[in-house]
């Protein structure tokens, strides 16, 4: 295995950047790479990744993937680091021409399909898509989740007049502020219809908290990714739907392009991994249940 | 400019008062601390160039006086004239711009900075904006070598005895209280030899026109010393005398408002079993030391500053480890691991420094004074809060320890008051052998006769004491066997009053 | 200019001063709530009255631990990361199958090792306090994340997660857990030997010694304390939210750091106590839940919290100044 | 012998013992870097050490200004924050169309208002140092998530954001900074009063009063200084990161404290140089670059961090107490 390919994802302690890791492992196994995995440990840790990027780049690798935390801060050292290696962006973009390749989900159609979400799952319970809502954010001056919120806004105001958002709350990234600010949210709010919990920490709290108050037929909450106890929460119908990604297979496919660029094969520059929106009805779906159970490790 | 020109500069700025003329006078200076009136309005003037003793029972006001006449605490009302002009003495800072300095009675320094930093510290000699430390290194040792006293001026101060952290603290005063110097309790932990040296100090000072304020106990020292003494009592100034007109009783009287015909109260009870026998006992500053202590009987040990009697209580204690010796216990090989150990064994000390080993300065006095018997104080879970107020209360009102309740934190209590409730954490404890490690620093001359008697009562229930003092008259006339301590070696042996004072001197400073 | 003025510490002997200073944290919360109740309908609803005990809770048992380790002139900066660590620690040893009462009782011993190694370090090794639990801190959470694979276990055991839930009495379980825990440590600090242990050592440790008192015996309580505090809570947390995650709880080490010095605990050590601390908490509980039904935007709520801060302590000195 | 003398007791001034100390570390640092040299072939290559010197420096300034503050024995948690402020006020200063230069001057103005905000409620309010400045924390970046509105702002200035990356004489620019910083810092905390001031503050605040040092001044110093290295630090991120975040930095008054108590500092105060703090940095970050190198799991690598910094500080207190 000498050829090294490291792959930086944005915050190592997320289960959401595991399965990327755990699709890149994958890749590397199957194609005979060595694929240091490494990230930062907040995605709101800019520098951070910024100093991994510029570490990565020293080991002299064949190709690095990377999943840019932050649009503007990232263009730079990326713009560095191409001029050494070929560099493949995964999930997030940057403000830099220096990708080979790009995999991305677009965040803030993730944002428009957990609208749409929302909206459907209201009028199914109330008739029609009318009421208060709130967004729950984890963390605030996070590239992705803004995007999320940027997407989930404009299709609320734009289809959704009768819907309106009560509130607007950005969390810590704990999940216990996320289940407090939720029960608050609550007792402050009694007409809240829906709510949209745009990671899994915040879906987890959020979801929490609906299930303390059995409030699942009154409340929708749409999520953004999915692990165990979220899919549990699907199945009870405390959660309404989860937008999922597909971070597995950006993990393998990102190492994959990045070995055939490194190899100075042509590669794609655009390809667009996709979200879903998986509710109790789909979640079945073959396709949907791959999603959901990730092959981690 | 250097630190040294600073201040000879302020010399200048002062008001020169012609000797004998007042050069600061007090018009109904008051200090309340809440309820408690520390200083009532007190009317004192000070003449120029002369020596002025100021005496009083514990927590009379002497340190509160100080402390208001060197910015340390504002006044609550009163008036003070320096040169005649009324002045704020607000600051520490102006008290210094004046010339006023003081030796305080607790050393106030910084224990992190060598004792150069110290004494220069808010005058430092500079040069283009930096420090010039080799100067003031210099300076301060060539201060130091001047008034005679042996220290390294570049050691860290933390390094020092309290007794050489007090030479420190006087050195600088004498620096810089080019008009006015206030010594508050200078000599507690200082030795005969030292406080010569000091006198020396001051009589030079007086002569140079310095007008000297001295506080003490001592009553010899009063009036060695003194030109003029005033006495306080329980905070109001109850007179001033001439030194040649007054005497040791009037003055006593005057401060405690009653007489003492004895202050060393010394009863020769029948001597019992051995209690401790220590055999060539070493450790770190102490060397092949042998010595016992029967039952009824006052072992003394005497030395100058760092002769090693501390370190040897603490060895015996198990404080610190001992390198090598052997120790008995009524009889019975011993190994003294840890204090506990010792306190289980039955002995108890009462530590040289208040400050450091002593109290726990920022809890109430009955925490402090029950803090070695808790265990005993214990019922199932919890402590008997009866028991726990009872002992305290005893102990406050035997030692007439000067607080309104137990509750009262420590650091609030006056010097004196303070080494009181150190020993007092101890009488409750009914230890067989009590090292009290200078118990009377600070304490004024009623206390010391109680704490006298103390002993008397400790040995007549079957005690044994080990009395370590710098104070020469106490070891002398109380110790039924006195110990000299040099450098670490125990080098004389005296039973009671075998010796002249000069003598014991003599073998202490070994020359 | 007058020189009437005395600003010095002249302590008169307090009667009960201890107490009255619990008691006008507590006039400060009750005032806060008044506050609240008249600017919304919703804040003396018996349910944001549970919400917002539950809320408090995890703080409030945090600071009383931490309260502990700060009187010896200590601090505990593991505190968030071993409630992290323990909610993993449960969770996954009920994954593995062991049964509730042993994986609790095992979380909690975990805590108790936790602490030791902190005494350890700092009585044995010499560390600062501050090094070595903050060197848990880091070590923890990366174990924590390790034994996850950096994401969460869910805990199926419905007995254990509705608990966090339940209700005693109308009141919240976990308030009652808070009870549970405050009423020992009151016990504990302020009626026992080892409370007043504790305090000898934060004021000055060489002469508690040479009183006879175990000062490293005296550490290690402390430290052990503060660590199953901590792994008690993690124990809650899993409860409440029903996973194991090693991330949760980041923070929480300065919440209830500021909780207990809030409650008039001196960094500096010898000066605390328990109620003050739980009178931290629910002050900075508070806050949050009167933001949150306030509808505050999240962003002045930050800057709301620390200007609370500031003035509560604030007015906390002042008057503790003028009761002098 | 004549009588004056009192021999017995005369210790032996520790000339140079600082700099032994200072010069351990170092050993220790270097240590790390051999090691890694013969573990891994990228280590010495000249890119990796520009890295590990650029990521080093942020934290190093930081610990310097952080270690003013400790030494008076305070303590400051806003240092994060204010970095992540001042990036925010930079950046929006830049896009109001502010020329660099006055805008880079504000910036620092801002951090110099900080710092004697917080001076100002210890001085004044008589607030324990922790809870103004966890208060501040909160605060700053409430208000940094205010402006941006919880999003980035882009700088657009290349001269600006080129600076971080660029390089002279071969070394990394932040680097020079850090230089820049440490060596007027070296001369105020060792060469002139008013560092010795820091000292005697910290080490008997009564002490310094009673000898004339102005006691508020020197905190007043302290807490500015600090907060001004926090707010250059600001900038240097600005430049780094291209955008203004209200969220960056944080956990960095940790880290920043870690690397000057690393370096020797005591929390207790009156102990702590400028080059202890300095090594204490780059000793974190070739942690964090060696794992790198080295392709240490990231959980692991946590968990390496939280041992290595026990086994560094245990070590350097075995030879501070071999060296007594
Ligand atoms: N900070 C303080 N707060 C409250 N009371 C105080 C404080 N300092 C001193 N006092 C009280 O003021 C009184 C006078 O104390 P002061 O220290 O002046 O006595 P003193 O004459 O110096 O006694 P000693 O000989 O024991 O040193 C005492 O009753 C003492 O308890
Ligand atoms: N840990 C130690 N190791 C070696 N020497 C020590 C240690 N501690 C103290 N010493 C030295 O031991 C000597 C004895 O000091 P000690 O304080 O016991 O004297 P002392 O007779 O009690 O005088 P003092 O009146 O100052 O208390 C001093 O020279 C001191 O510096
Ligand atoms: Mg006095
Ligand atoms: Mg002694």
């Amino acid at each position: 295995q000498d050829v090294t390919i490291p792959i930086i994802v944005k915050d190592t302690t997320s289960f959401y950047w595991q399965i990327v890791l755990a699709g890149a492992r994958a890749a590397g196994k199957d194609l005979g790479v060595n694929v240091p995995e490494l990230g930062a440990q907040s995605e709101s840790d800019i520098n951070g990744q910024i100093s991994i990027l510029e570490n990565a780049v020293a080991g002299a690798p064949a190709a690095v993937v990377i999943s840019p935390t932050e649009f503007k801060a990232l263009g730079k050292p990326i713009d560095e680091a191409a001029k050494a290696v070929p560099i493949i962006g995964i999930d997030s973009g940057a403000d830099s021409k220096g990708f080979t390749s790009f995999l991305t989900t677009d965040n803030v159609q993730g944002g428009r399909i957990a609208a749409d979400g929302l909206a459907a799952a209201i009028k199914e319970a109330t008739g029609k898509e009318e009421g208060e809502i709130a967004i729950i954010t984890s963390l605030p001056g996070v590239g992705s989740l803004d995007q999320r919120h940027e997407g989930f806004v404009e299709v609320i105001a734009a289809k959704y007049p009768g819907l309106k958002v009560v509130a607007d709350k950005y969390a810590d990234g704990q999940a216990t502020t996320g289940l407090n600010m939720m029960t608050d949210l609550i007792t402050a709010n009694p007409n809240l219809v829906g709510v949209f919990a745009s990671n899994l920490i915040m879906a987890q709290g959020v979801g929490q908290a609906i299930a303390e108050n059995k409030l699942g037929d009154k409340i929708k909450v749409i999520g953004f990714d999915s692990d165990e106890k979220t899919v549990g929460f699907l199945k009870e119908g405390v959660l309404a739907g989860l937008v999922v990604q597909d971070p597995y297979r950006m993990g393998y496919d990102g190492i994959k392009t990045a070995l055939a660029a490194s190899k100075k094969e042509k590669v794609e520059t655009n390809v667009d991994t996709g979200a879903n929106l998986v509710t109790k009805a789909n979640m079945a779906d073959p396709k949907i249940d791959a999603l959901l159970n990730p092959k981690v490790n | 400019m250097t630190g040294l020109h600073d201040i000879t500069k302020l010399h200048a700025e002062g008001h020169p008062v012609a000797k004998g003329e007042p050069i600061l006078e007090l018009r109904g200076l008051q200090k309340k601390y809440g309820a408690v009136e520390a200083l009532k309005p007190a009317n004192i003037t000070f003449l120029s160039g002369e020596v002025h003793a100021i005496v009083g029972e514990n927590g009379a006001g002497k340190s509160t006086l100080i402390k208001l006449l060197t910015g340390v605490i504002r006044r609550t009302s009163g008036e003070v004239f320096w040169c005649g002009k009324s002045v704020q003495l607000a600051t520490p800072t102006e008290a210094i711009a004046r010339g006023i300095n003081a030796v305080h009675q607790e050393v106030v320094l910084c224990r992190h900075l060598t004792v150069a930093a110290n004494m220069f510290l808010g005058d430092e000699i500079q040069a283009n904006g930096l420090m010039r430390k080799r100067a003031m290194t210099e300076a301060a040792q060539a201060v130091l070598d001047d008034l005679g006293f042996n220290l390294p001026a570049g050691a860290l101060l933390s390094d020092l005895t309290i007794g050489q952290q007090q030479l420190v603290a006087t050195a600088r005063a004498a620096m810089r209280g080019t008009q006015f110097l206030i010594f508050d309790e200078p000599t507690a932990y200082l030795t005969r030899q030292e406080s010569a040296q000091l006198f020396r100090l001051i009589r030079r000072l007086q002569s140079e026109g310095v007008t000297i304020v001295y506080i003490s106990h001592r009553m010899e020292e009063v009036f060695e010393l003194a030109d003029r003494v005033s006495v306080l009592r329980d905070g109001t100034h109850v007179g001033t005398r001439l030194i040649g007109e007054t005497n040791d009783a009037e003055l006593i009287s005057m401060m405690i408002n009653r007489t003492i015909e004895q202050i060393y109260h010394k009863e020769h009870l029948p001597i019992g079993e051995t209690i401790v026998e220590t055999r060539g006992l070493s450790g770190p500053g102490f060397d092949d030391i042998s010595l016992s202590v029967r039952a009824g009987e006052i072992v003394g040990l005497y030395g100058l500053i760092g002769a090693g009697r501390s370190e040897f209580a603490l060895g015996l204690y198990g404080r610190q480890p001992v390198s090598g010796g052997e120790i008995f216990w009524q009889g019975d090989k011993v190994k003294i691991a840890n204090e506990r150990k010792a306190m289980d064994l039955g002995i108890a000390l009462a530590p040289e420094s208040r400050r450091d080993q002593g109290l726990c300065l920022n809890l109430p006095i009955g925490l402090n004074i029950n803090l070695p018997i808790f265990d005993r104080l214990t019922k199932g879970l919890t402590i008997n809060r009866r028991r726990e107020i009872e002992n305290a209360d005893k102990q406050i009102s035997d030692l007439k320890i000067k607080t309104p309740t137990r509750r009262v934190l420590a650091s609030a209590m006056s010097g004196g008051n303070q080494q009181k409730i150190v020993i007092g954490k101890w009488l409750s404890h009914g230890a067989k052998l009590f090292i009290f490690d200078e118990p009377t620093v600070g304490v004024d001359v009623g206390t010391k006769a109680e704490i006298y008697r103390l002993f008397a009562r400790l040995l007549e229930q079957g005690a044994g004491i080990i009395l370590i003092s710098s104070y020469l008259p106490e070891v002398y006339e109380l110790s039924d066997r006195l110990h000299v301590f040099r450098q670490g070696k125990l080098v004389a042996s005296h039973t009671y009053r075998s010796a002249s004072h000069e003598e014991v001197l003599t073998q202490a400073i070994g020359v | 200019m007058s020189v009437e003025t005395t600003t010095e510490t002249a302590p008169v002997p307090k009667r009960g001063m201890n107490i009255l200073f619990g008691l006008t944290l507590l006039g400060l919360l009750l005032f806060l709530w008044l506050l609240l109740g008249m600017s919304t309908t919703s804040f003396w609803t018996s349910n944001n009255i549970s919400n917002l005990l539950r809320q408090g809770s995890m703080t409030a048992i945090l600071a009383v631990g931490q309260t502990f380790v700060i009187i010896t002139a200590g601090i505990d900066l593991s505190v968030g990361a071993v409630v992290g660590f323990a909610s993993v620690t449960i969770a996954w040893l009920l994954q593995a199958g062991v049964p509730l009462w042993p994986a609790m009782g095992l979380t909690l011993l975990v805590g108790v090792a936790i602490g030791a190694f902190h005494a350890f370090g700092i009585v044995r090794m010499g560390l600062p306090a501050f090094i070595i639990t903050l060197a848990t801190l880091t070590s923890l959470r990366g174990i924590g994340l390790l034994i996850t694979n950096g994401s969460t276990i869910s805990i199926s055991n419905d007995a254990f997660t509705d608990f966090s839930r339940a209700d005693f009495l109308g009141v919240p379980s976990l308030f009652w857990m808070v009870l549970v825990v405050a009423v020992p440590a009151y016990i504990f600090l302020h009626l026992s030997r080892w409370g007043r242990y504790l305090f000898a050592v934060g004021s000055n440790s060489e002469a508690a010694r040479l009183s006879g008192v175990n000062v490293n015996r005296t550490i290690y309580l402390a430290y052990i304390l503060s660590s199953t505090c901590a792994a008690f809570v993690g124990l809650l947390l899993a409860s409440r939210i029903g996973i194991g995650n090693a991330t949760q709880a980041e923070g929480w080490e300065l919440q209830a750091i500021a909780s207990s010095v809030i409650g008039g605990t001196s960094l500096f050590g010898a000066v605390g106590s328990v109620h003050g601390p739980l009178l931290g908490a629910f002050i900075l509980a508070t806050i949050n839940n009167g933001a949150n039904l306030l509808n505050v935007n999240s962003f002045w709520q930050r800057i709301i919290t620390g200007a609370l801060i500031i003035i509560i302590v604030y007015f906390d000195q002042l008057r503790r100044r003028a009761s002098r």
